[in-house]
């Protein structure tokens, strides 16, 4: 059993999902207390970020990002928010200051130095990977404690770049 | 006609460049550094060589050498790469080779911009504003003063820039020294030494390109204009043919233009002549691109002309085998290149594998891609994975069916810029052509949803967060983990 | 025009209608067997409804509710199934549906095969040969009279006919009774009860259909003729546009007789005025095909149409949005039918997963198809997977391109006539346009190999033979095993 | 090991394959007595019709019949023929007389009767499957010992529809 509350589109809904409880290619969902039958005929496939799904007779095929911030379908991209209502307590947001290189890459330019204070979303450095130059930006303010790399590096994914204390 | 051309270059333009070949007769040699053994562009060549190098794609020796190896007898350089390196074209010439693109003389009186310029604003046409002279990079101050001169914002470009690399644009008299910093950076890392020069910037504008072609006999041919205005940094993320804001007058103007520039720099081969336009109608010359451009297929759809057959027509020494007369576009076209960059992480690359795609096909939709399911694509070369381009009879038609087509195609596996393209194709700016190189710095808003339809997409976001839970994969918020990128946010606030 | 229509049919032509459907804005219906759910068409729907009887497809009652229950206000029947069921037209009629094909009136005037070719014959165009009269099924003996008239071979064919379906050739008289047993079997099946009239066959011929279209106005218009001789059995293998074979003069004066036999039979909507031809170049008119048919793409390629847009604009009671003046016919183009059926054993259906597939694209090729990576090939339905269509300048352009991409398309996990239609493409006799009905009777020589090439292949084989072997997998020889069919040498000797 | 006859356009090679002596994508492939190194970029994948491989610098993308009787690669179609020369026993043409359906469908049509003297290839029967007619001849020449079908029955896969004595 999963019960969460979807907002997509201005709209919420509170939503229950009991995988078990399917029939064949039928899956019972309970929509704002009402239940409805879904028909799901990938459910047996592995996972994929494509999802196919008839409900009322509208067909949808839908992609969906793998982190549940959007979806998109034949309409358009439509932004989601997913509240798992089961899990009482929200995943606390990292207090993590270390700047990991989210890409293997090239260090082009660092833009700050040891003891810099720093606003969140200030740029760097620049990364290039994939023939781009890519800023990597603060992930919060304070003033940075260490810095580990320096320009025409090469470093690898998730090394850590620099951290802010 | 050549036997068999080396293709200098990967993913979708060698896949492209490959089967011109192929429906011309052509054999193909195709490259590729160990890591891309399974690359498309390798699996439909008739040849195949390794390049061993760490240098790769840019080892201009190794790539000569495997050309006299396998005794093909002109290289196709694509875009990026070697496409505009004088050094190459000039190696090719010593060694024997056609470089498929302009001859060298005309690639040495064009290659400089500012010269460009110069000849250009001589000859009366009018060019955007630009600095007199060019700059080392190590000439901060000058630089400054002529950006001050000319007014700000400014565009610090190398003389020998393309593709958008080695271009910044300085907003104010602070940026310049980093803007020029990085342009140097980056320009010197493409194109080797180099200098700068300033231009001012037109803000907001249009960006259109005439497509040229033009013989060693001296017939010049155009096959109308195409815009790319939405850009992101100096990307363009869709362009389309004919542009959609141009009154016949100066639509009529800017064909002529381009053709007189083209006759007076004595240019020959592919190109496309490029205008800054502002919003009040004037347009002004900046610079010629001599090679083939990714945008270059809308233009394919509305003149039904191959421009890479006619490039390798032209190398060849063949006169051109239509007129201008006998050149008739037909119909709208846009195309949407897709990358693999992450919108909601700052557009950072997202290599990986594809693990399944699905193209849109039927009557006017062309996708150009080296993508399959199960394919690679590798961290270490330009992210575009696929362009998507659609025809209709009018614009609305194209719009329309560009929106069918990015809702069909399924690219799964990596992180790519199409959830973009589909809410910008869905954007009521766009689809009124109100839009200009400043629209992509503003937010998209997404479609409002009729309340039925939420609540079926909130069901497919249930049973997928279901499911993932279910299998051990959960869906975890990642902004809430990671600090480094900003939150999904960004693009709806 | 409509805002909802409902699409009864599956497979790649309910594919093509619901993205034309899309492209225009209006809402499609998909409908599905519970066996067919996964399919492509059902997927891409806006909406789609189960049927649950046996009937399935043919369920004429099901689908008709269904029409009102979803507020559909339009039925596209496609291809086949419903496509020419007098009844059904009616039904809808009756119901106040608009059935996408000509008005009821216009199905019953030319729905009769042998009443329009009385007709066109007393109008003084020249037709096929035909019985005088019509014959029930048990007539056996005057339907052997009829064709003994003729002299032979001739065709058995039920005067409801279309698709192929209920026609046989007879070679000799004794032959007719059981040829007419067969029609009469399949066009139980098809069409109901029907009865039947007897053809003189010309024999080697050109397959000839000119595409046309008249609306409600009395405008006639022509997008020009395609051929599709290269038949096995009754199925079309490939078809091009252009017809390769024509004088300028011949031409002109099918077009012309095809608006004429429109006029004459007041023909209404989008068809094809077929004709057949001798090898001395005489034509004569065979039947009108009041429908889509599968091999309409190559006319959309040369002349930029949507021929399903247009049947839904005239459908929807408009009129025509371009004058014959204003139709340019531009380049050539050919089409493969790939279908899932073993040339290796007698063409027999092969059902099942196609566990891998990759499409070709790229300038002037489309591909129409409801083919994806891990799709299902059903054994009930019509064994049309994918349409491979090349455009070109010419007809050799065309060719190469057809043979690029059909070496490209990968359809993995079932049999298909791809093979065979990749042979035909490097037929020299198919290069040379030296074609005609009786061509694929006799044997495909395959292409010389360099010995080179040969050792390249060999080692693939002896690869692969390997590691099936390994994998547990052995390839066995079938033929060696099961009697029945044929062994591969046939292809070849 | 494997050791194989292999005729293709004409030409036959004797090749020897070892996929165990691979060294990463590439595998030593002995033809005709000489030993060339083929890169097999695939190797690892699970077994396809299409294969992958790279010989002397020439790529080949190759689809190969279930049943390698032919292949294709972007030249065209081509006929092949494999022997394999380690197994001493060719194996034997089946006896059985039985006709199988080969695929699910309808029987539409039965040509013969039971003591029927019958040609090799004659037609026997017609199945419909897939909306087309499909005609079912004879494997070999003989009497039919037993027909087990009649018009309008539905055959499922391999049911046995006759027997040729």
């Amino acid at each position: 059993m999963s019960k969460v509350e979807v907002t997509v589109g201005g709209h919420t809904f509170e939503i229950e999902v009991n995988l078990n409880h399917r029939a064949n290619h039928d899956l019972p969902v309970i929509v704002n207390g009402q239940t409805l039958t879904v028909t799901v005929p990938d459910l047996d496939a592995p996972l994929d970020q494509m999802e196919w799904i008839i409900v009322d007779r509208r067909p949808h095929e839908i992609v969906i990002d793998p982190e549940l911030r959007w979806l998109r379908d034949h309409t358009g991209v439509h932004f989601v928010e997913v509240r798992d209502l089961e899990a009482r307590v929200a995943r606390p947001i990292s207090r993590d200051g270390r700047i990991k290189a989210p890409i293997p890459g090239v260090i082009k330019a660092v833009f700050v130095a040891e003891g810099d204070r720093v606003e969140a979303g200030q740029s760097l450095f620049i990364l290039e990977a994939m023939k781009m130059e890519n800023e990597i930006h603060a992930p919060k303010s304070g003033s940075i404690s260490q810095i580990s790399v320096k320009p025409g590096q090469d470093v690898i994914l998730h090394e850590v770049l620099a951290e802010v204390a | 006609m050549f036997k068999k051309i080396l293709i200098a270059n990967r993913g979708e333009i060698a896949v492209r460049i490959i089967r011109t070949c192929r429906d011309m007769g052509i054999s193909s040699v195709a490259l590729y550094e160990a890591d891309d053994r399974g690359s498309l562009h390798v699996r439909l060549a008739d040849e195949c060589v390794l390049l061993e190098s760490t240098q790769g794609y840019f080892d201009t020796t190794a790539i000569l050498k495997i050309a006299q190896d396998t005794g093909a007898k002109a290289i196709h350089p694509g875009y990026g790469f070697l496409a505009e390196n004088i050094e190459f074209i000039r190696a090719c010439q010593q060694a024997g080779l056609v470089f498929i693109g302009p001859p060298l003389e005309v690639m040495l009186a064009q290659h400089n911009k500012i010269e460009v310029l110069q000849r250009v604003t001589a000859a009366g046409w009018p060019t955007v504003q630009y600095s007199a002279d060019t700059f080392e990079a190590s000439e901060g101050e000058a630089v400054r003063a002529a950006a001050d001169r000319l007014g700000y914002p400014v565009m610090i470009k190398s003389t020998h820039g393309g593709r958008g690399r080695g271009a910044y644009a300085a907003q104010l008299a602070g940026q310049v020294e980093r803007m020029l910093r990085r342009a140097q950076t980056e320009a010197q890392l493409v194109y080797g030494n180099t200098r700068f020069y300033v231009e001012k910037q037109i803000t907001p504008a249009h960006m259109i390109g005439v497509q040229v072609l033009a013989d060693a006999q001296g017939q010049i041919v155009h096959l109308g204009e195409r815009e790319g205005s939405l850009i992101r940094g100096n990307q363009k993320m869709m362009e389309e043919a004919p542009a959609p804001g141009l009154t016949p007058a100066q639509r009529a103007d800017l064909w002529r233009t381009a053709v007189e520039i083209v006759r007076l720099i004595g240019f020959r081969g592919v190109g496309t002549i490029e205008f800054m336009g502002d919003l009040e109608g004037h347009f002004y010359f900046t610079e010629i691109k001599p090679r083939i451009q990714i945008e270059h297929t809308v233009t394919e759809m509305i003149s039904t002309v191959d421009l890479v057959r006619e490039q390798i027509c032209l190398a060849a020494g063949e006169a051109l085998s239509f007129t201008q007369a006998e050149v008739q576009l037909r119909g709208h076209a846009i195309s949407c290149r897709i990358t693999a960059q992450d919108p909601w992480r700052h557009y950072m690359p997202s290599p990986g594998v594809l693990r399944r795609v699905r193209l849109p096909t039927g009557h006017g939709v062309r996708v150009d891609t080296y993508a399959y399911s199960g394919c690679a694509v590798p961290a270490q070369y330009d992210p575009i994975v696929a362009k998507v381009i659609a025809w209709g009879d009018d614009r609305a038609e194209s719009m329309h069916r560009l929106q069918r087509a990015l809702s069909e195609i399924a690219l799964i596996g990596v992180a790519t810029t199409l959830p973009i393209q589909q809410l910008i194709a869905h954007h009521p700016e766009f689809l009124r052509a109100a839009y200009h190189t400043e629209s992509l710095r503003r937010d998209l808003p997404e479609d409002a949803l009729p309340p039925e339809h939420a609540r079926d997409l909130a069901i497919a976001a249930a049973i997928v967060y279901a499911r993932r839970n279910l299998a051990g994969q959960p869906s975890v918020p990642d902004r809430l983990q990671s600090g480094w990128h900003r939150s999904s946010r960004r693009l709806r606030e």
